[in-house]
């Protein structure tokens, strides 16, 4: 995928407008896990504008983003940069034909104790 | 033949003091909105008379729109307030007789809501253009 | 049959390039009336104004059509133009070509398609038109300047200056407003009581000036030139009169524990109190939910020890109706609230400050004497972290904060760091900011002073969050310039609060029927070339009831809307809009439909005799418009059913007329 | 049948007459049909006794005629009133209309008006009404005399009767009534739950039979203007004539709202559209929105009362709501 669809895909599925930061800086200012990450929320937010998305793609900030949603909250200009974290991440984990497992490997992985739900919702967040 | 695209035809009646200026604003911003709308200016939407909007779909006016200040900001204290009573009844007479209801709408637009006098034109022509040409006003009295 | 000339403008290229002018004015050569069709580059250029006047006597033109900018922009130009030209000036109608086409259209057959139907409507209309002439009206001589901020004084006094007598109704018990309360001014470090104070007592002293201190205004009727405005004046259960302003009651009061307004709350006031020494008028105000005599009827002490007699429980709110010919609002501004910004713990702690309680702290008659103590403990803070922005640009949530600059905060945030450093060399002073705004004369030099001079460490970046622990505030912030999570442990926060209007502002709108904008702030007549005038005639604006201000701007807009007001005031007359209704009496059925719509009480009814075609006479009940009282807005004529009323100008037919020309 | 007699009013017109409280009456007499009804002004005592007619087809509204006899009259005129005429009398007196100090209104108790058309689409050839305490008894060209039950020709004005009491009157013959709770709005409500489409087809069928007499105009005691703005070449909707369809559809919706929030329901437009078109429907649709809009409000009830559309609140609805709040109905 090119540089201008990816940029295009991420904004689409976070439904996020970089263009509203004002590069206050709230979101890292408030983020708990920025010591952990590499590229700080912020960042995030700046790199997917410029469509500097490379080096998110294989950072591990993205994992270690909380998803706690303080930066959605606290951002002034209701930017959500964590949904720009989350659309990110996704666009790793989601690649077509890439799934870690397929879904013949699973039942013998199951214990019995693990809900339904959950495996319905990994497969619904895991699989493209 | 090729057939030609549909462009309503569509009067909006706007009051002077916000409505109009709201217009003017949208314009100062370059906002764009279909050349199918056509402003009359009155002073204020009450002096807008029914009269006026049916004789805009008698002569072929496909929506009528009416712009005024919003509710209590009115430079004349109360006009839109008689303005609201006013179509509200006559739109409720125009939807009892069969009359599609989208074709006439009110829209309080302020002097400094330029990009809503823009956005409302643009909705406006487009469920206006989804609705075709005016036909029933002209049809109600003639099927024997 | 009107000789009608049609004037077609480019406006440079803002017309002529989206819509064809030579089409438009061959085009509507064609239409009914119209003897003359022409376009030239700048229609409001003198040599344009002069195209017309010389075509109108060589064509013998009696009506004319200017397709061009909007109307709100040109049109009393053009009706100039054609009272030079010998015509009346209402027969001038402008097709507005420019922000309602050429502007919102981009592709040149749209664009010239819509001018064409557009300059029809306005031919049409003009066959129509009639000669008018404007009614006139007398000018009450006086001003009424509400609020009794740095805007209404300055106003006040250049009002009354020029020798027009001026009321200021202020709500608080003292004129002065935010600048009173304020420490230093930025950038010259004046004292604000030092430059204020004087003007104050000039006020007090003018024998044009009177003041209606905690008094509101309650209702305002009437157009410009002729208001009749009715103030409240508050019951201070003291009368103004007598009082001598000593402070013996004060001391006496009993009931001490109540937050002082003045100080924001830091320290507390006795039931009678008088705001602050310079208070204007230095009259004592009994706050009746906090004194015992006016709730329980026990104690009676101020009565007792005043010499002057002045104590009366007794006293009513009072009514005053006044006439006026102009009104100036100057509502000026607040901080807004600080209880939706929880990250900043400003109600967990007591060392979370804003910046108008700053100046409190640090003014020698503030709570501490003008020493800086944390109001947790008393101590002297060591670290002092600013925020900026906090409330102002935030268009995430309207219930938190404002989408609006609020202007001032850069400035006097710059100024508190300073003069911190200033004063105690021992404190580090961190400034977050987000872009600092120092748009002003020796404005952006102050602030690198207090950079470069004073060593306040300004960093880019935002607070994310603070948590109060034992004695200290944890500071969580970014320095975006060095990439890094900044961990600050502050003795003391300093919150640079959004401002947004008082909240009087909304209802005082409706009362004037002036408009606001979505964030309640006064609209101007026009945001560049009528900054002080509000679109209600004889209403005028004043200070940061407008739009956030400075001191500097806010008196110099201060000093203009007074000369506005006095341009006013200085005439004798004023010669109406012509444009209004009239009924038809021979149509009038007398039902009194118009009478019950009309917001100015324009209309009123009397018996006449018609002689009938059949020779007898009739006496029939019959309505007749004020022209001085009728503004105009043509509610009457739709509600008349048998449309005898009907406004000039825009008359039923003329509407029809138009309507009739862009759906032919 | 009526309780009040032709003979009653007689006396009472020719009472008043006599002794000089009134120097004309407005009453009814015989047209060119037993049914066929006709207001007249009666001067003397003759005339009346020998002109002056009551029955079952006396169904017109009265008031109206107030606004030009009045002026032109020296004394006092009087006129009878049904109860529905005395909410136009009131509505024409808060509108200035006529002097009230040049009227004796006598008002008088009504059990309901016979509909002339549902008796012609009973019986043909209608030569006498006999007016029976039972029925009323027509004698026809072709099948002798034949029994008509009143419910079954009473108006639908009358079957749909808003109020029996009488809101204005100097004096009042027979027994006052009360203000009764009809289901005069159910026609409405069932064309409002139409679609749109089968309510254009419904009143496209109605008001494709106007033939524009302007009897509906003329009848209704709240068109009274001087001049009227179909007459009125300066109006912009002046057609005394339809040129085209369009402009038919135009007459009724505009006369509608002309007298909307002053038409006081009394039915003369119905009652007299030579082409039985139900424009009573339209007044209706105007009074239940009034009524559920502003709240309950009834022409001509009081005089002095402030029309719904010269008057607002400031939490009116929104034009585009009144849609939402008939949805909800339907």
């Amino acid at each position: 995928m090119n540089k201008k669809n990816l940029r295009e895909e991420i904004i689409l599925r976070s439904g996020v407008n970089p263009k509203k930061c004002m590069k206050c800086g709230k979101c890292s200012a408030t983020c708990p896990a920025y010591d952990e990450m590499e590229y700080h929320p912020h960042q995030f937010v700046n790199m997917v504008d410029t469509g500097d998305i490379e080096p998110l793609l294989n950072s591990d900030s993205l994992y270690k983003c909380l998803t706690c949603f303080a930066c959605v909250d606290r951002c002034p200009r209701g930017v959500e940069p964590a949904k720009l974290v989350e659309a990110v991440r996704l666009s790793v984990i989601r690649k077509q034909g890439e799934n870690h497992l397929t879904a013949n490997d699973i039942p013998a992985l199951l214990d019995d104790e693990t809900p339904q739900q959950l495996l319905v919702s990994a497969f619904r967040k895991y699989t493209k | 033949m090729q057939m030609k695209e549909y462009k309503p035809l569509i009067v909006a009646f706007c009051c002077n003091w916000c409505s109009y200026a709201g217009a003017d604003l949208a314009g100062n911003n370059r906002l764009n909105y279909p050349a199918d709308v056509k402003i009359i200016r009155v002073p204020c939407s009450c002096r807008v008379n029914p009269m006026f909007i049916l004789r805009a779909f008698q002569r072929g006016a496909d929506g009528v729109i009416l712009c005024g200040c919003h509710p209590g900001d009115c430079h004349y204290t109360s006009g839109n307030y008689y303005t609201r009573r006013r179509m509200a009844m006559l739109f409720s007479m125009l939807d009892y007789l069969g009359i599609e209801r989208e074709r006439t709408r009110v829209e309080w637009v302020s002097a400094a809501e330029g990009a809503k006098f823009a956005a409302t034109m643009n909705d406006f022509v487009a469920q206006v253009t989804a609705l075709g040409e005016n036909k029933r006003l002209e049809d109600l009295r003639c099927k024997r | 049959m009107q000789r009608i000339g049609v004037f077609v403008c480019w406006c440079g290229s803002n017309i002529a390039g989206t819509v064809d002018v030579k089409a438009v004015a061959e085009a509507l050569k064609a239409e009914p009336g119209v003897v003359y069709s022409t376009d030239y580059q700048y229609m409001c250029s003198q040599a344009g104004q002069n195209l017309i006047i010389d075509a109108v006597k060589e064509h013998n033109l009696t009506g004319l059509v200017i397709c061009s900018c909007s109307p709100r922009m040109h049109e009393a130009t053009f009706r100039k133009t054609a009272a030079a030209a010998g015509l009346n000036p209402y027969m001038v109608e402008i097709a507005n070509i420019r922000e309602q086409c050429s502007w919102v259209h981009k592709e040149m057959p749209v664009g010239t398609e819509k001018a064409i139907i557009l300059g029809k409507a306005a031919v049409a209309k003009v066959n129509l038109n009639t000669p008018l002439t404007p009614g006139e009206s007398p000018v009450t001589k006086r001003a009424l300047v509400i609020g009794g901020g740095i805007a209404g004084i300055q106003t006040a006094l250049d009002i009354a200056d020029a020798g027009f007598p001026v009321d200021i109704v202020e709500t608080k018990p003292t004129i002065g407003g935010k600048m009173a309360q304020l420490d230093k001014t930025f950038p010259t470090l004046d004292c604000a009581a030092c430059i204020l104070t004087p003007k104050m007592v000039d006020v007090a002293q003018h024998e044009k000036i009177r003041i209606f201190s905690y008094s509101e205004v309650t209702d305002v009727k009437g157009f410009v030139g002729n208001f009749d405005v009715t103030i409240k004046k508050k019951a201070r259960f003291v009368d103004e009169t007598k009082c001598t302003g000593c402070g013996d009651c004060v001391d006496k009061c009993p009931m001490k524990k109540n937050p002082n307004e003045f100080n924001m709350g830091m320290d507390n006031r006795s039931a009678i109190y008088i705001p602050f020494a310079q208070a204007v008028p230095k009259v004592a105000t009994i706050d009746a939910g906090a004194c015992t005599m006016l709730k329980k009827g026990k104690c009676g002490l101020c009565s007792k020890v005043c010499g002057a007699g002045a104590i009366d429980y007794t006293q009513k709110d009072e009514f005053i109706e006044e006439k006026y010919g102009a009104i100036v609002v100057a509502t000026g501004f607040n901080p807004i609230s600080m209880d939706k910004f929880d990250e900043y713990a400003y109600n967990q702690s007591k060392d979370v400050i804003t910046s108008l309680e700053f100046e409190r702290l640090t003014n020698a008659a503030g709570p501490t004497q003008g020493k800086l103590l944390r109001p947790s403990d008393g101590k002297h803070p060591h670290k002092i972290v600013f925020v900026q922005c906090v409330g102002s640009r935030c268009a995430a949530c309207a219930e938190k904060g404002k989408e609006y600059c609020s202007k001032i905060c850069c400035m006097y945030t710059a100024k508190h760091a300073m003069l911190t450093r200033d004063k105690y060399p021992d404190t580090e002073v961190y400034v977050f900011y987000i872009d600092v705004r120092t748009p002003g004369k020796n404005f952006d030099e102050f602030y690198r002073r207090a950079v470069e001079e004073y060593g306040v460490n300004y960093i880019k970046g935002m607070v994310g969050k603070i948590v109060p622990e034992g004695d200290v505030l944890k500071v969580q912030a970014s320095d975006l310039i060095s990439n890094k999570q900044l961990h600050i442990d502050a003795d003391l926060v300093v919150l640079a609060a959004a401002i947004e209007p008082d909240k009087s502002a909304r209802p005082l709108a409706t009362m004037l029927t002036a408009s606001m904008d979505t964030n309640d702030f006064f609209t101007e007549a026009h945001p560049k070339l009528r900054p002080v005038e509000s679109p209600t005639a004889g209403v005028f604006l004043s200070g940061a009831c407008q739009g956030p201000k400075d001191i500097p701007e806010t008196v110099s807009q201060a000093g203009a809307a007074a000369s506005k007001v006095i341009g006013l005031l200085c005439k004798d007359k004023l010669t109406g809009n012509p444009c209004i209704a009239s009924a038809n009496e021979m149509m009038c059925n007398g039902c009194s439909s118009c009478e019950r719509v009309c917001p100015y009480g324009a209309i009123t009814y009397s018996d006449k005799e018609f002689r009938m075609p059949d020779r007898t006479t009739q006496i029939r009940r019959v309505a007749s418009v004020n022209p001085a009282v009728c503004q105009g807005c043509g509610a009457c004529t739709v509600a008349c059913p048998s449309g005898a009323m009907d406004l000039r100008g825009f008359a039923n037919n003329q509407i029809m007329a138009e309507v009739d020309a862009i759906c032919k | 049948m009526q309780k009040i007699t032709r003979d009653q009013l007689i006396t009472k017109a020719v009472e008043l007459l006599s002794n000089g409280t009134v120097s004309a009456v407005l009453g009814w007499q015989k047209g060119e049909f037993d049914y066929d009804i006709t207001p007249a002004v009666f001067t003397t005592e003759e005339e009346i006794k020998n002109n002056f007619v009551y029955n079952d087809f006396c169904g017109a509204n009265f008031s109206k005629y107030l606004v030009a006899k009045t002026k032109k009259l020296e004394g006092k005129i009087l006129v009878f009133l049904k109860p529905c005429d005395t909410y136009s009398f009131n509505q024409l007196l808060t509108e200035h209309r006529f002097d009230r100090e040049k009227v004796y209104a006598v008002a008088i108790g009504c059990e309901g008006m016979a509909d002339v058309v549902k008796l012609k689409n009973k019986v043909d050839g209608i030569i006498s009404i006999d007016y029976k305490d039972d029925a009323m008894y027509v004698d026809t060209l072709y099948d002798g005399t034949v029994k008509v039950d009143y419910a079954d020709v009473l108006a639908e004005r009358c079957i749909n009767c808003k109020s029996k009491k009488c809101v204005a009157y100097d004096e009042l013959m027979g027994e006052d009534g009360e203000v009764i709770d009809s289901a005069r709005f159910d026609e409405v409500a069932r064309l409002e739950a139409m679609t749109p489409d089968e309510r254009f087809a419904f009143w496209q069928n109605e008001l494709s039979r106007c033939i524009r007499c302007n009897a509906c105009r003329d009848a209704c005691p709240a068109c009274t203007c001087e001049k009227c703005v179909f007459d009125n070449p300066n109006s912009g909707v002046e057609n005394k004539a339809p040129a085209n369809s369009f402009e038919e559809q135009m007459f009724h919706i505009i006369r509608a709202y002309h007298v909307a929030g002053r038409c006081t329901d009394c039915g003369e437009c119905s009652r007299v559209c030579p082409q039985n078109i139900p424009l009573h429907l339209l007044n209706r649709k105007f009074i239940k929105d009034i009524n559920e809009c502003y709240g309950e409000y009834q022409a001509g009830a009081e005089v002095g009362s402030r029309a719904p559309l010269v008057d607002y609140t400031e939490g009116d609805l929104e034009p585009g709501e009144v849609f939402e709040r008939g949805d909800n109905n339907a």
